[in-house]
């Protein structure tokens, strides 16, 4: 693991990552989830990503709202503060946590029907706001923890255990981000753990929100032939659209970059990311361009994965609030308490 | 007349215009019937504060329609040398400025009352017992305002004039009014001061005193101010150290957030430009209170403000904040219901689907403030006390309460710190090694919390609205369940010891009492003067200010034979949440007197029913 | 043990294992202890339908977890000669099947009760007095199943058949257990077949009868059907010719839709393959609702269901369907809250606040079904009330009887006509030359209306959630709005005299009255015999069926001394509701028995109760 | 007017339209909005529309949610039927209505915070499911009853006049709807009354979600210097994209049609709409050209109007349900109430 230091002395302890600490620190309970559920692969790879790139875990909160996907925070990091809410309505909650503390790193995991079916209204405002967040989409095109009805995200076509056929077009979470204005946007797999790591770890290092619409196969609901969010679909139907590359700041950068085949980006905290094209002509700083690239994918049945847009510069929602440095939370009651004076000269204002 | 009450139509009496040697001094009321958009609540609120500055207890209720412009609207405005503050059913002085309205305004008079109009009206042709003083406006004021398409305006000031001349209101309490509303606009400043004297002149000229309405110089506001109770709340959170504001827009609660809004962009931004607070207005009602309750579990002191619609889209959230234990300030300032009802009218009907706002076994701490400066002080205390208690709370106005002016005491300066509640930090976990956040450690049924941030490995806890146990674990154990809610309910007992007591007034000998709430307060104490002066009856008098209801509330039940619950919706609702908490043989006394056609309610209605319930 | 009461620890006596001779008939409960999503369902419920096959009246109990795999669940199945059908605290014998919790689940039997486990788990270590029975359940199930992936599933078959050797169950019940539940998959049916006996011949050959527990053939379930309230519902919706369904999934609601949708797709396809129902799997519950209402506007028979969550998320539409009356039903399969609470635990606690669900003076018609059988005729006759009320419906079931197997009698055919309430048509107008939406023609509150498309340039009306007058004209005037609230109240008078009767049983002289509802009813039932036969005592006892209250409600408690109101809740919900309904001389009666860990309410804590109170 | 016939004797009485009625009988209440609202000129266009081409008042629902915009169906056709519902949830309550009654024709009126602030996702879901009926935002960049404080589809740096300046970026409906699954969607102006009356006319020929977001300036919080929703600034910067040219069915077709310069859409009811390009390259049946030239246009602060998108051929929802004929709100008992026979079916399998 790259960004791992070894202990101090020679005494074979635990690998332990740049703040110290080992993975275990970063795990969480056991996981109650099906045996082989997509989501417990995204936790793993949470669980990885925090880890490697050094996170202390009490700087983050995790935040969901309610579904098998939504029941993962508490199957990582549990030294974290975490906020299960209620269906659909987590991005609000993150709002007010983020507006509360924006020092720390917010961490959300929603699935498809939580964000597109009944969180479909937060969830378009958040994007609207760029709130500086990750915002992890376990996209599984079901419902699992209702027991497999088909979700928003869910393609058309698809076909579910029962025989019923979606016959209404999924939405596509990626490109209404990327419209709406979140400033990092992708989609990854579940079983795609490389990709998916590099995907988070750069997520780490974005300052804005970071959306990620993770194909994560329901194996008890939605892992069959027919489905198009199985397993077997994606391994057959996943087109990387590029090669993440993404070194931590704090590590050398030492590869050649070569701009007509890369995308360099240079994170808010130092950061790199390198996106190598494997698509011709596609950029991932061009908006327009990556919203009719995903459109026309989904209209060919292509199931594109990778980085689609990144934009470093937009200010965040609490850029735009112009906060003070410190938490609003645990402002002292010296700042947030006007005097008497004050109180005084507003009553002279009302005689 | 939409202004009037039902049955109240006019009595027009053939008995003749009323001695003009008979005086009625600061006791009258003026209606101004104006369209809206047309600019009169400047006008009207000069008119009030020309008042105000002769000494002479005010009040100012404004009555519109939800639209923008162009229907009709009325403002009244009372002087009471007693210092009733309440809405009076009678309208003693009538400024008819709505050709559209205008007979049927002139017709809802009673006799021996006052009607100043546009001459072209005509209204004497209507009632020949009204003191009728018909006046050019389009010309006095084409007289003054050059600029054809101030006018409009401008026209709003000339009768300020005629009125003004006409109670004998000093000039210079006009002036001193204008010169605060237009503070330093001069070149409006003039405009204006030149249609009010104008219109004086007019007056004087042309119009000669035919009615017993006067104002006098009095001694009674002196060091008194005038606000609106939205204003006075949105300060008391700002004293709070309110951090987070998350609202969406909704009348009567609109004024609300926005004077927060203004005093937080006075009072809260650092020297380096920085703001100590945020402010979203965020997609609906149902994001607003999520971001109250992330941000409240965050540790942020956080509040939102709505109305009726906007609390019932809070309930699914609500739960989760009593379930989840989570502080956050919710505002309702109360319009008329059903549904979206009449939002531009006055109504307490909120209380009961409020306490028990969502599904399955919640209930809710709500503030009940009875005037402008309660608003300011509960504005304030919520704060304290959704913290300490750990758990949503609701501080339900109104209409009546948060968009009309008020004449009060300058509200006092809270100097007690802040109550941040049972928040560990890494110092204390580092001392108790651990803490489970859902435990009953003090036997009041509030644990102790951690917020995000906090730099110990065991600061974290899992919040959820699923079942967990007292360290905050998922759970579905019927004793771990039944563990947190019957805590729930000890913390709820709690609350009943730290709400803000009822105010009793009265000897505590009578027989009867009377229990009222929030705005009401007015009209009661009107009443029960009145039922004191014409019937020599006396009754005490208990204004509960917070659900649950304290000890004394069940004592003052208890004392007395009979009760009358007197509030402004249909179902007696008070009286509903009152017969839940006391004991039957003691709810048996509650009698209610219900009030609820939108308008505020007024003493002669209590009054009125008083009389007949208590067969006098 | 997470299936038990709280104070219900294990009763661990010295004495030794019970007499083999003693017999035990068709009097026990056995519970299975499982893993969720190991297909244990259809073998417990070919163990239930086996005793019911038998004649022998049975009720089977699923608790399970909010979870899909892997978590532990209990299934408990009660035999009772008497047709009590309610939860019974006292297992007698336990099926441990999950190595995970099987040594709690043995702690928790009491003396004399009967153990089944896989040999492999041995025990027997800890208990001596509870009789043992080891089955190398693997070893079995290996011989008759091939194919290993199908041995997780057939190794429930397996206990079936050493259950059904042991109880003395009649092979042939067992097959045609399997028969129906298999209908037409023969494979599946043999190899399932195959482990019932394989499990039967391992008892019959290696364990020898120690406990007393038998079932014996009787005749008391001829006739009956077995099924859940949910299917019930759904049923009844489907003969009230219910046509557009919109829905959101959400346990333990999605099962009511979900046979609804069944049942529409076998008996509502016209001859050419056209759907005369339309089902709408809507984005959330407020849209949910949304569609409901649009649809009952528009001429449909329209409804929902949900459950604690999605009750709260339909406030705002509700307190519109209220006051802009328009017909409409809802489901409300109560799980635990508050907030998500324990989804899969069942409860009565959403009662008051759908009462009052909407801000400003919003009331609704509340059916209360207590058996499968009123489910299917409640969920008929919701369809009738809402459009005859003009009012949204809600019906309350819970998850018990809504997600639960129950026998039944078969249900009766609805004979009367669909009551498509007061509508007029394009020749009723031609006659009456128009009408007024809210008026009161009939003097019971409900106005006429028209439907969107009714040919008649008349016809339409303007339905809003803003105030209006009886002729659906905007207003904002107080006599308007309060025609309209009062016709409100006068309506809903009416619905007092519309909405099913309570039952009562007991000869009403008793000095004491129990009032409960819903799924209540069978623990009530059997805690009043038992209360008889212990204590020689006989009360009264009136299961509530509807809210508003009809006058009996009144009587009842009038012509007794002391009421107990059981409920499954712990703010005594229902006692609320009676005591705001109630002259408060007769509130003064109401005492409460409540039950609200999650489970099931049981006979045994109801009598108890009632003993401690009564002083018996 | 094209469409209206003379009445048949030579008195003068009024113009009638092709079903013998006056435009009168298309009117409704006098309205009670701002003089000057732009919302005013749609309800006009509306009655204009409904009149032309000859549409039943009695076969028409009027739905709304909550606004100033949302109270115009008080402001026509008061022959129709109509359903002032909540703010937001619109959607929904037509979907119910349209379910119950799809033999009519479904009008929804709703404002720009009524559809994208509070009622997103009802929005999105409608779209999404392609439902018969048109949808139209009276889109003022402002919640005018509440005031004048700024809706999502305000643009980024327009000021209120407060001085106030709006931060975060314009929603576009008429993106997303494309994106979604509307199938006729444009943009007009209150103040065109050509190009918004025969899109209207149109729109009545359509089947399928019709979404038009018509720009209708608020005269009293939101059309001031700085306003980018303003008279002024629509008059400046209206970029028609086409020239709309709408032949009812009920009429000849008599002008020529050119391939290179038109698109000629034969619509469901045998109307025909001729979209003339205003725009090289722009083509109105393309989806994800229409997304990217409106992302494209709005990049660079143009605002075009015209017809965005259309399909005729796709299924509309109640397609996809495979309704009956006849409404479902009026299906004889002996239809939806399945006989005691099929009871007793029911029953025998449960025993
Ligand atoms: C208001 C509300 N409605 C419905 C539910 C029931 N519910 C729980 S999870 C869920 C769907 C979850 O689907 P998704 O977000 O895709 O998560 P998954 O289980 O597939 O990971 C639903 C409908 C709920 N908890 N709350
Ligand atoms: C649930 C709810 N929240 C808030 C309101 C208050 N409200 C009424 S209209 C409106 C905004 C309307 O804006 P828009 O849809 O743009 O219509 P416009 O008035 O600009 O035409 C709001 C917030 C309400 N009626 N209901
Ligand atoms: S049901 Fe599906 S989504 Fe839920 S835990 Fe199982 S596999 Fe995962
Ligand atoms: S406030 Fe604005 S939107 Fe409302 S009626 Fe007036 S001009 Fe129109
Ligand atoms: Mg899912
Ligand atoms: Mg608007």
């Amino acid at each position: 693991m790259a960004t791992a230091t070894a202990t101090p002395t020679g005494t074979p302890g635990p690998k332990v990552n740049r703040i110290g600490l080992p993975v275990l620190e970063y795990r969480g309970g056991k996981t109650t989830l099906c045996a082989g559920c997509g989501h417990n692969a995204i936790s793993e790879r949470i669980i990885d990503a925090l880890f490697e790139m050094g996170v202390q875990p009490e700087r983050v909160m995790k935040l969901s709202g309610i579904g098998c996907s939504s029941k993962s925070p508490a199957y990582f990091l549990s030294r974290a503060h975490s906020f299960n809410s209620v269906h659909g309505r987590m991005p609000s909650v993150a709002t007010g946590a983020v507006l509360a503390n924006h020092t720390m790193m917010a961490l959300g995991v929603s699935g498809d029907g939580d964000t597109a079916s009944i969180g479909m209204g937060q969830f378009v405002h958040m994007m609207r706001r760029n709130l500086p967040m990750i915002y992890i989409i376990e996209d599984n095109g079901v419902y699992g923890l209702t027991k497999g009805q088909f979700s928003a995200t869910a393609d058309i076509g698809s076909k579910l255990k029962t025989g019923v056929i979606n016959d209404l077009p999924a939405i596509d979470t990626c490109a209404m981000a990327i419209q709406l204005g979140a400033t990092f946007v992708g989609r990854s797999f579940s079983g795609d753990k490389k990709q998916l790591l590099s995907m988070l770890k750069a997520a780490v290092a974005h300052k804005g929100t970071v959306m990620l619409d993770v194909i994560s196969p329901c194996v008890t609901f939605n892992d069959h032939e027919g489905s198009t969010k199985s397993y077997k679909f994606m391994q057959e139907h996943d087109e990387p659209i590029n090669e993440l590359g993404f070194v931590p700041s704090f590590e050398e950068i030492d590869i050649e970059y070569d701009a007509g085949t890369t995308t360099d980006v240079t994170m808010h905290d130092g950061s790199s990311l390198r996106l190598r094209k494997l698509r011709e002509d596609f950029n991932p700083t061009d908006r327009v361009g990556s919203v009719r690239t995903l459109m026309e994918a989904h209209e060919n049945g292509e199931i594109l994965t990778g980085v689609f847009y990144i934009d470093t510069a937009k200010p965040t929602f609490t850029d735009l609030l112009n906060l003070v440095d410190r938490p609003l939370g645990t402002q002292p009651e010296s700042v947030t308490k006007p005097s008497a004076a004050v109180l005084q000269k507003v009553m002279a204002g009302l005689q | 007349m939409a202004t009037g009450d039902l049955a109240l139509g006019h009595e027009q009496s053939k008995s003749a215009v009323v001695d003009a040697q008979q005086r009625v001094v600061n006791d009258f009321s003026i209606q101004v019937a104006t369209v809206n958009g047309s600019g009169s609540q400047s006008a009207n609120s000069v008119l009030l504060k020309s008042i105000f500055n002769m000494g002479v207890p005010v009040s100012g209720k404004n009555l519109f329609p939800s639209n923008i412009a162009g229907l009709p609207t009325w403002y009244t405005i009372r002087a009471s040398k007693d210092g009733y503050v309440a809405r009076r059913k009678k309208i003693d002085i009538l400024v008819a400025m709505n050709a559209e309205t205008a007979r049927e305004d002139i017709l809802g008079l009673h006799s021996g009352s006052v009607a100043i109009y546009d001459e072209t009206l005509n209204l004497s042709q209507y009632r020949q017992d009204v003191v009728c003083y018909p006046v050019p406006f389009d010309k006095i004021t084409a007289a003054v305002c050059p600029e054809a398409r101030l006018r409009k305006l401008v026209k709003n000031m000339v009768y300020v004039g005629v009125v003004a001349h006409l109670l004998q209101i000093d000039m210079s309490s006009v002036e001193a009014a204008l010169a605060k509303q237009f503070a330093k606009k001069q070149k409006a400043l003039d405009l204006n001061f030149g249609a009010v004297r104008a219109g004086a002149e007019y007056a004087a000229e042309h119009l000669s005193k035919q009615d017993p309405f006067l104002i006098e110089r009095m001694n009674s506001t002196a060091g008194k101010i005038i606000i609106d109770g939205n204003s006075a709340a949105g300060l008391g959170a700002v004293f709070a150290g309110v951090t987070v504001v998350a609202w969406y827009p909704i009348t009567p609660s609109t004024s609300l957030v926005e004077a927060t809004i203004e005093y937080l962009k006075k009072f809260r931004v650092t020297e380096e430009g920085k703001a100590t607070f945020a402010v979203v207005q965020a997609e609906d009602e149902l994001a607003a209170i999520g971001m109250v309750l992330g941000a409240g579990w965050a540790g942020a002191r956080s509040m939102t403000a709505t109305s009726g619609p906007g609390i019932s889209l809070m309930a699914e959230f609500s739960g989760l904040g009593y379930f989840a234990e989570i502080p956050g300030v919710i505002f309702d300032v109360q319009r008329t219901g059903p549904s979206t009802g009449m939002p531009t009218r006055t109504s307490q009907a909120d209380l009961l689907s409020t306490a028990f706002l969502s599904h399955g076994d919640t209930k809710h701490v709500i503030l009940l403030p009875g005037s402008v400066k309660e608003c300011f002080e509960f504005g304030y205390a919520a704060f304290d006390l959704t913290e300490r208690l750990q758990t949503p709370v609701f501080v339900l106005s109104d209409l009546d309460l948060g968009m009309n002016n008020w004449m009060s005491d300058p509200f006092t300066y809270p100097e007690t710190p802040l109550d941040r509640g049972k928040v560990l930090t890494a110092e204390d976990l580092n001392r108790l090694g651990g803490f489970a956040r859902y435990a009953d450690v003090d036997g009041d049924g509030i644990g102790y919390r951690t917020l995000p941030g906090t730099d110990h490995p065991k600061a974290a806890y899992f919040t959820r609205g699923s079942g967990h146990n007292s360290k905050a674990g998922y759970t579905e154990k019927p004793e771990d369940y039944l563990e947190i809610m019957d805590r729930l309910i000890r913390k709820f007992d709690t609350a009943r010891t730290l709400v803000p007591a009822p105010v009793v007034t009265g000897n505590g000998k009578a027989s009867v009492g009377v229990i009222a709430y929030g705005s009401s307060d007015f009209a009661v104490v009107e009443a029960l003067d009145e039922l004191k002066k014409q019937h020599a009856v006396e009754v005490d008098y208990m204004r509960v200010r917070a659900y649950p209801f304290t000890q004394s509330v069940h004592e003052f039940v208890a004392s007395h034979e009979r009760i009358y619950v007197v509030e402004q919706d249909r179902d007696a609702q008070l009286a509903s949440l009152l017969k839940l908490d006391l004991a039957a043989d003691q709810a048996v006394k509650l009698h209610s007197i219900l009030h609820f056609n939108g308008l505020p309610i007024d003493a002669e209605s209590i009054l009125t029913e008083l009389v007949v319930k208590e067969g006098l």
